[in-house]
């Protein structure tokens, strides 16, 4: 018989967390010696279901895939396993669907909470703080934001939230953002924010006022930024393992395409930690930086 | 120029010459047989209708666009105008509980699928007339009006829904985005039924050749006797309809509304009414060209998928090949005019 | 023609009273009256910006009046948009065409009434049917599907002439209508109007050129500077030239096209032009604009170049300028082949072309007068890192100013505030500044009054003296019969004659003019 | 209409009449007054450099639209071309290496800021004028083109970065990003020095003189010899020189050069100019406009930010005002003219 095919589907490949994401995927079909369709959904929820469907009127044996959104690409997942092909998701876990083979994630609520709880350990006194939160009405933004607030608002009293804004998960606007709380608050004692890029951009407003001792949280374990924790010009970032997330998601779904093999485990959760300058060693990239 | 336009002498729709005269359409056909012969399963007949639905929601707002840019507008603000009619409808057809998360499609206190529907395309043609009149009246150009609301319709739809989205619509409604009739999906018909609709508008009512004499000279066209203020209100109103009537489609297809709906959707439609002909300068173009236009990026990216095209070169191709349809339309009509 | 009639107590249709009008600082009416009854013809003149449009489209409704009022068939009228003056029966031709140019010419006609077939929807088959009758009527043979925007600007204007008349009116209201037209067409639309004054209609006509005027108005109204100058009735015979001209200008007339005296010799061919052809489409052979045209210009004279509307006399002033692209044929200027393959080229070499089509062809209309003088020399009015001279060109505009005597508030104003005889002596000014060898000036006096007429035409004369040749193309014969040394006729892309200035007349040139070319062959 | 034009009788510049009538000025003046009177620390050099040092970004890619706004193009691919610069000139001042995420400083073995500088301005200026040579040679309309550009120019400069950013300059080149002379920020001087360029060249030079006379009638332009499409072609050149020079600018103060830079940057960049003042249908505007259409929106957003507006709010407010200011600007206009 042919080689089997699967599809490996992420949410944008514009940003570097996924292009590692579907790295991973790549290699590990390659390794199990399957063909990989891939898919980048653009950032589009129609976009990422179209990839479905293409991939479903080509008949693929499987499907790997993190979702842009859960709710929104709930429809296409619905048709693919109403069609007998397995689907496994990533990272973001898609309810009420009957039928998916398997979840492989790490929730991005936790990481949320991990993030603040990294940061309240701290500043056991507690902390003047600002939130970068990222882009609105996205999925893990609404998700992370959630995670941190679930930790914060219990705690309102000890850390005040004086300035939270977003700046859509990117670089530049961070730092244009940063400067203008920085101007209008202060200096913070830290500043938590989505994902990485968002803190990098954060750190150079800092940096650009001295502030170099204001503890900066960042999110996705990059390897630029695993590189600034290890210089200590980031306090730490939260690893969600989306290398590791991915080739067990690809393992389970190739084993059932092959010969039906129901996977040991329906629900992969991996914790989500926070990376900082002590356990670098468990960053999935440290690897990768130099 | 016109698509619809090229008729021979005898009245009859001469195809061969349309295909000849109207690059965009040649392109799209020579891409079709090109992704046919690289993968035969492309003409599949699913595969075709996963195109036409995929092209149902821009189409549909670029029937509304095809309008805006004949009068030489342009309306930004339809991505988040379809988010904000989007929300409104889930609003409504899961009745008023804003923030119902639950994905489950039975037991709806809801108002159903006709009322949120019915929300949508009043929202939409409402906040389109809104835009209308700031155009007309306080003369501010329609560039930065639906710019304006490009922000504006975004912020709204996020305070509304407060950031997340708004899932799980009763199966009356989703069938409009999921249901067939015979093989063909619902969205794909809605899609093909006003696009017909708008062509008879603009090519057989005296309101569609106002429109077309408001966009070739408003100030000739005010001289004429057109009440050319009212003709710019109603482009708006029907833009902003159409993106309400696609955000339905797009909710009910989705099973889910979400804030983050529509965005970049302005260029998309813009590129689809361009490339099918339509002047930016007002006065020129047709629904068939839109049409065309919208199928074009459609297959173009559904054909590059379906070859695994790695999604950074898929952009690259994207774009060369938009440019060239339309540069070999130019070259096309040049040899044929003056 | 009965003026008798005229007189007859027919009551009066529209009333105009105490008029006045204000733009900021600018005041272009101030306390107009005048009347017009049914089957009457009212003359309208005045020289450029005395106000005649802007009464006009007072009365059509596209902008209220300041002051005054206005009754139309006995009732108070306050048109608030065209539609207004419409629904009542009052139709414009204006002065700016404003036709949709990107729409045919049966949409043109029918606009906002196109036909309704069975279904509600617009019958495009009887539309096309009905425009070609209505097109005929003033002399048109075109294709009712032809776009607006391929055609001349005769033929728009006549366009236009048409689409008022197949509107139902009690009143139209025609402004500057043969601004464009040559001897026949314009014939024809006088008895057209002769027409309409029997069938009662009142006409309203505003033009430059007063023979017309003349021998078709039963009474005159003349503004000058915005105010009322007189009235004038025809008594037992048309109303007389110089007494006209003296209620537009407020003194005595000299005489009209006086051919000035100043006259340099001819002197030897500049611009020589043999076999010339060109072509619209290169796969229809029938679509042959020029003929194999030969023609030469010699230094020093003016050429006047006499054709209907539509015979190549456009074609051949763009194709030698570069334009246009040329099929066939050799251009020599100064005994040396050339190939302008832009106007830029031309230009460089020496050539300058006044387009016929001032607002598309050759304004900037946004722009000051500063801009729109010195786009054609820019090179001679910036230094060598490219940085404009300013000084150097306001005094060159200034001292055009003065010569042409330019009507302008200041070099900054926008040019699309000046009277369209202004804006001429601006485009002139703008050649000029760049001392030509060869000159060509399309239709030059197209909407200039008979002051200004005269002035630019003894501007064409002061170049030619200068050693310029000139080639002048103009519709009005009389204007060609002033000025020209030489005058060659066109007829369907070919020279069909040519003859001295001063052994022609009316007669000769326009049976060349008329000539089919079977006959000549 | 143009700010830097009104001038009173002796030549001076009238400020009181400027400010009078020019509505998009007089705004950003209350709006400084509104948002000190609300945080009196706005008006803090810190944050006023801040501002400055902000909008000098799509400020300075703003400039260049205004010239091809000016001939009534447009160009969408500045976002892209942007991401696409800021790229090459990361790789060439890391020597190549295109991956190196390294943020260390230190010992560069690249070819050092000012061949990386010079690397960005060229290809700037060569992508914008190849999209010239198309919109001019193929008769494309410069918005197909440009949109083309858009995804072209994204691809490519994912696939040369393979999606992630390249970080870590050394510091002679961050300096450009980062560094003050005096108080003021660098990016900000480059700005000022970049405006104050283009206004001159713009109203004092015979080139500028031609880009008004082909914005305001192409035709009445080439008959009066001008040469047409070279200048067309220049300015898509000006235009791409400037997203290069920004891009360098943005690597150097982000210290890296990401794949997702200048995302949506195009509308902020045509609303700046089109706020301005100047006209989409071409030959009408100034640099002046430009700058107070950017600042506008500088000061719009970092004065919302300093209040700690919901971003939600924000965008609603940004939309709304962002119409005012040119509605207020009309109206200030139709009552001094006509
Ligand atoms: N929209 C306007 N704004 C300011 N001034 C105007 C406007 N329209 C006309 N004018 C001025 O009003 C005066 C009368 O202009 P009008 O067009 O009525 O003259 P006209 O008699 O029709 O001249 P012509 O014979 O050249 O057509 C002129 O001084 C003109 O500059
Ligand atoms: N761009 C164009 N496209 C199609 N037809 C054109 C175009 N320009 C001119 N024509 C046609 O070409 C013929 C010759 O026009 P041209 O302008 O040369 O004539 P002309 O002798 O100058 O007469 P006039 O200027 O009085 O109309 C006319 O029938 C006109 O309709
Ligand atoms: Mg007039
Ligand atoms: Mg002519």
């Amino acid at each position: 018989q042919d080689k089997l095919t699967i599809l490996g589907s992420v949410p944008n490949l514009g940003f570097p967390f996924f292009v590692h994401m579907l790295n991973e995927i790549k290699a590990e079909a390659a390794a199990q010696g399957v063909n990989l369709t891939e898919s980048d959904g653009q950032n589009s929820a129609t976009k990422q279901t179209a990839d479905i469907e293409a991939a479903l009127v080509q008949k693929v044996n499987a499907i790997v895939i993190s979702p842009l959104d859960v709710n929104a690409l709930a429809p296409a997942i619905e048709e693919a396993v109403k069609a007998g092909v397995p689907v496994v998701t990533i990272d973001r876990r898609v309810d009420g669907v009957e039928g998916i083979l398997a979840h492989v994630g790490a929730d991005n609520v936790k990481g949320g909470e991990a993030e603040a709880n990294a940061m309240v350990a701290a500043f056991p006194n507690g902390a003047k703080i600002f939130h970068l939160q990222g882009q609105p009405g996205a999925g893990p933004a609404i998700d992370r934001n959630k995670g941190v607030h679930n930790v914060l608002d219990p705690l309102k009293d000890k850390y005040q939230i004086v300035f939270e804004q977003t700046a859509n998960f990117a670089r530049a606007e961070a730092l244009s953002v940063t400067e203008a709380g920085l101007a209008a608050n202060g200096k913070p004692d830290a500043i938590v924010c989505a994902n990485d890029d968002m803190a990098l951009g954060a750190m150079e407003a800092c940096a650009a006022r001295n502030f170099t001792d204001v503890k900066i949280y960042g999110f996705d374990a990059l390897p630029e930024a695993l590189v600034a924790v290890r210089d200590g010009k980031l306090a730490g970032t939260v690893e969600q393992f989306p290398g590791e997330q991915s080739r067990t998601a690809v393992r389970i779904a190739v084993a059932f395409a092959k010969d039906k093999t129901e996977p040991k485990e329906k629900l992969v959760l991996l914790t989500p930690i926070v990376i900082g300058k002590d356990n670098l060693d468990k960053a999935e990239r440290i690897g990768e930086t130099k | 120029m016109s698509v619809a336009g090229e008729r021979d002498q005898r009245g009859g729709i001469n195809f061969a010459r349309l295909l000849m005269s109207f690059g965009p359409l040649l392109f799209l056909v020579a891409l079709i047989v090109v992704f046919t012969v690289l993968k035969p399963s492309f003409m599949d007949p699913i595969n075709l209708f996963n195109i036409t639905r995929q092209i149902s929601i821009t189409g549909l707002i670029a029937l509304g666009m095809t309008f805006v840019i004949l009068t030489a507008g342009i309306d930004l603000s339809v991505g988040s105008l379809l988010a904000f009619c989007g929300m409104v409808a889930a609003v409504v057809a899961k009745g008023g509980s804003a923030n119902t998360l639950s994905l489950s499609t039975s037991g709806t206190q809801g108002f159903g699928w006709f009322a949120a529907l019915l929300a949508a395309v009043v929202v939409g043609a409402a906040a389109g007339g809104v835009q209308g009149l700031v155009i007309t009246r306080l003369k501010v150009p329609p560039f930065v009006v639906t710019l304006g609301g490009l922000t504006v319709f975004r912020g709204l739809t996020l305070t509304i829904s407060n950031g997340g989205p708004i899932s799980g619509f009763d199966a009356s409604m989703r069938w409009f985005g999921t249901g067939l009739i015979g093989p063909v999906p619902v969205p794909a018909l809605i899609f093909a039924a006003a696009a017909i609709l708008c062509h008879i508008v603009l090519r057989y009512t005296r309101y569609g050749r106002a429109v077309y004499a408001v966009g070739g000279n408003a100030e000739a066209a005010r001289l004429s006797g057109l009440r050319v203020d009212r003709i710019l209100v109603s482009v708006y109103v029907i833009v902003g309809f159409f993106a309400g009537l696609a955000a339905f489609v797009l909710s009910a297809r989705l099973n889910s509304s979400e804030a983050v709906a529509g965005i970049g959707y302005e260029l998309t439609v813009i590129s689809a009414v361009v490339i099918g002909g339509t002047s930016l300068f007002g006065g020129i173009g047709s629904v068939g060209g839109t049409v065309v236009g919208a199928a074009l990026i459609g297959v173009l990216q559904n054909g590059l998928q379906f070859n695994n095209v790695s999604s950074y070169t898929q952009s690259i191709v994207i774009g060369l090949i938009l440019i060239l349809a339309v540069a070999f339309d130019r070259w096309l009509k040049s040899r044929v005019r003056r | 023609m009965s003026p008798a009639e005229a007189a007859s107590p027919e009551p009066i249709l529209l009333a105009v009273e105490g008029i006045t009008k204000h733009f900021s600082g600018v005041t272009a009416l101030s306390d107009v009256s005048l009347d017009i009854r049914p089957g009457e013809i009212l003359g309208l003149l005045g020289e450029n910006g005395a106000g005649k449009s802007t009464l006009l489209k007072i009365l059509s409704g596209v902008m209220p009046p300041s002051g005054g009022h206005i009754v139309f068939d006995g009732a108070d009228y306050h048109p608030s948009s065209p539609q207004d003056a419409k629904r009542l029966g009052i139709v414009t031709i204006y002065q700016e065409l404003s036709l949709i140019p990107t729409l045919t010419v049966a949409e043109n006609i029918f606009i906002g009434r196109a036909p309704i077939g069975p279904l509600g929807l617009v019958s495009w088959r009887r539309m096309e049917q009905d425009s070609r009758a209505i097109i005929a009527r003033v002399g048109l043979s075109i294709d009712p599907r032809t776009p607006v925007s391929a055609l001349s600007v005769a033929e728009q204007q006549l366009v236009e002439i048409a689409r008022a008349l197949s509107l139902k009116s009690r009143l139209i209201i025609m402004d500057e209508p043969t601004s464009a037209l040559t001897e026949t067409e314009v014939q024809r639309l006088l008895s057209i109007m002769d027409r309409l004054r029997k069938d009662k209609v009142a006409i309203m006509f505003v033009t430059h050129r007063l023979e017309e005027a003349s021998a078709i108005c039963d009474r005159m109204t003349v503004l000058r500077d915005g105010r009322l100058a007189g009235h004038l009735n025809r008594e037992g015979g048309p109303i007389a030239l110089p007494k006209i001209i003296e209620k537009m200008v407020g003194r005595a007339a000299s005489e009209l096209y006086a051919r000035p005296v100043l006259r340099a010799v001819a002197g030897d061919v500049v611009l020589s032009v043999r076999g010339l052809r060109t072509v619209r489409d290169p796969e229809a052979p029938h679509a042959i604009v020029l003929d194999g045209v030969d023609i030469d210009l010699k230094a020093g004279e003016i050429l006047g170049v006499a054709g209907l509307v539509g015979s190549g006399r456009t074609e051949l002033a763009r194709a030698i300028f570069g334009a246009d692209r040329i099929a066939a044929g050799i251009i020599t200027l100064d005994g040396k082949q050339i190939a302008p393959a832009s106007p830029a080229d031309a230009i460089a070499l020496g050539i300058g072309l006044v387009p016929e089509d001032r607002k598309h062809q050759a304004i900037f209309a946004a722009l000051g007068i500063l801009p729109n003088f010195s786009v054609a020399s820019l090179g001679h009015f910036s230094n060598g890192f490219g940085f404009m001279i300013e000084r150097r060109e306001r005094d060159a505009l200034a001292g055009f100013r003065k010569m042409l005597s330019i009507r302008m508030a200041s070099a900054e104003q926008a040019i699309e505030g000046l009277s369209g005889g202004n804006q001429q002596k601006v485009i002139l000014a703008r050649w000029l500044a760049r001392d030509p060898k060869v000159l060509i000036v399309d239709e030059p006096t197209r909407g200039v009054d008979v002051g200004a007429k005269t002035e630019v035409h003894q501007i064409l004369v002061q170049l030619a003296a200068r050693g310029i040749a000139v080639m002048m193309i103009s519709s009005e014969l009389p204007e060609v019969l002033a000025v020209s040394d030489r005058i060659v006729t066109m007829r369907r892309g070919r020279i069909t004659g040519q003859m001295p200035g001063v052994e022609a007349n009316e007669e000769r040139l326009m049976e060349l003019m008329a000539l089919d070319r079977k006959e000549t062959q």
